[in-house]
């Protein structure tokens, strides 16, 4: 099993890092956990997820090739 | 959906005065269109806490917002019943006075395009997932938030 | 009151969009603009009992508009905290596909800029002295209503 | 006493002139009367009058040297 996350914006000086990957996950919650074990940081941050380019609002199951997605607040234009 | 190919709307850097002159001109063969309705966002020379700001840098989840503006775009078309919608935003660096978004509406009477370039503004602000780093003239930078 | 001198706002002919866009290229020393907003009139190939719009010709009772526009101008810019306005308004013959009216307002944030390019538009539609006769295909002609 | 009438638009056509000048007029409603009288299509003419570029109301008293002007409905834009 292989997850992509794709971290933008102030997330991705955070987390020092663009784009992760993951091997073993089962839903979102158990992926922002494990994000908040390796980046302590993280845990203050604000955010809104996507799942291949979908927003979600709450615990979703995540699948092989899955790409997530961490947004903070948008500020374009 | 009305299954046109997704467009890009980014532009490397700032979006020239040249370039929205001439989109405006190309418009003159639509002419079923009477009005045309155009915002521009321009970089602001703000001071905050007595530095100035010299520049934005802009960042995108670019798939992601090229799939939610596509979809937006054929809504705002069908409810407005536009002659053409025509949205471009920078990526990387703008600098104060530079143009770094420009939203054109294009109808037979001016309510629409008026109306629907005022929705389209406020969906780009708030919907794409499109991210401003404000650059100030002594090198400090934060994150912009609208 | 502010004193300003009256501008003209009138053009003959068609306004160009390299005009336009020259206009908007001026903009990036107005530093405290953070949101243009512009309203671009067209003539409209309107199709009206079986006759096609080949070209509208515009006059104006030209000193009373001047009048008028300056007074408004001076309530609008007050109003919304403008940055800027730019009004242009063509007279004699403008022909289908081409642009006859151009609004322009600057403001520090985009609300400003909208809004009070909307009135402006309601304005000059509404309250200034200005007459277009519509010249169909066959040479026809008839008045314009608003 | 001179009074200069400039008149616009459609109704220009109509009385096929485009300015007129009167001498012996006291306010706009004898003037509208005379110009009905020398120009019957004008009776059914729609117009607002302005004197001297601003926009007038009701009857309005006329003096050396007004401008009145006769302005069929705006049609700008």
């Amino acid at each position: 099993m292989e997850i992509t996350v794709k971290v933008f914006g102030q997330l991705a000086e955070l987390l020092s890092s663009s784009q992760l990957e993951f091997e073993e996950v089962t839903d979102t919650d158990e992926l922002i956990h494990q994000l908040q074990q390796k980046f302590p940081a993280f845990r203050s941050a604000t955010y809104a997820i996507a799942v291949n380019k979908k927003m979600i609002s709450g615990n979703t199951i995540l699948y092989h090739g899955n790409t997530v997605a961490l947004l903070p607040p948008f500020s374009g234009g | 959906m009305t299954g046109e190919p997704v467009k890009n709307i980014f532009i490397p850097g700032a979006i020239s005065p040249v370039f929205i002159g001439d989109s405006i001109a190309r418009h003159n063969t639509k002419t079923d269109a009477g009005a045309h309705s155009i915002f521009l966002g321009q970089i602001r020379k703000d001071r905050q806490e007595s530095k100035t700001v010299a520049a934005i840098e802009y960042s995108a989840y670019e798939e992601m917002a090229l799939e939610k503006v596509q979809e937006m775009r054929e809504v705002i078309i069908i409810k407005h019943s536009l002659t053409c919608l025509h949205i471009y935003h920078s990526l990387g660096l703008v600098k104060v006075g530079e143009i770094c978004l420009f939203i054109f509406t294009s109808a037979p009477h001016r309510k629409a395009a008026i109306d629907a370039c005022g929705e389209v503004v406020e969906y780009i602000k708030k919907e794409l997932p499109v991210w401003g780093r404000i650059i100030f003239d002594d090198a400090f930078s934060r994150w912009k938030n609208n």
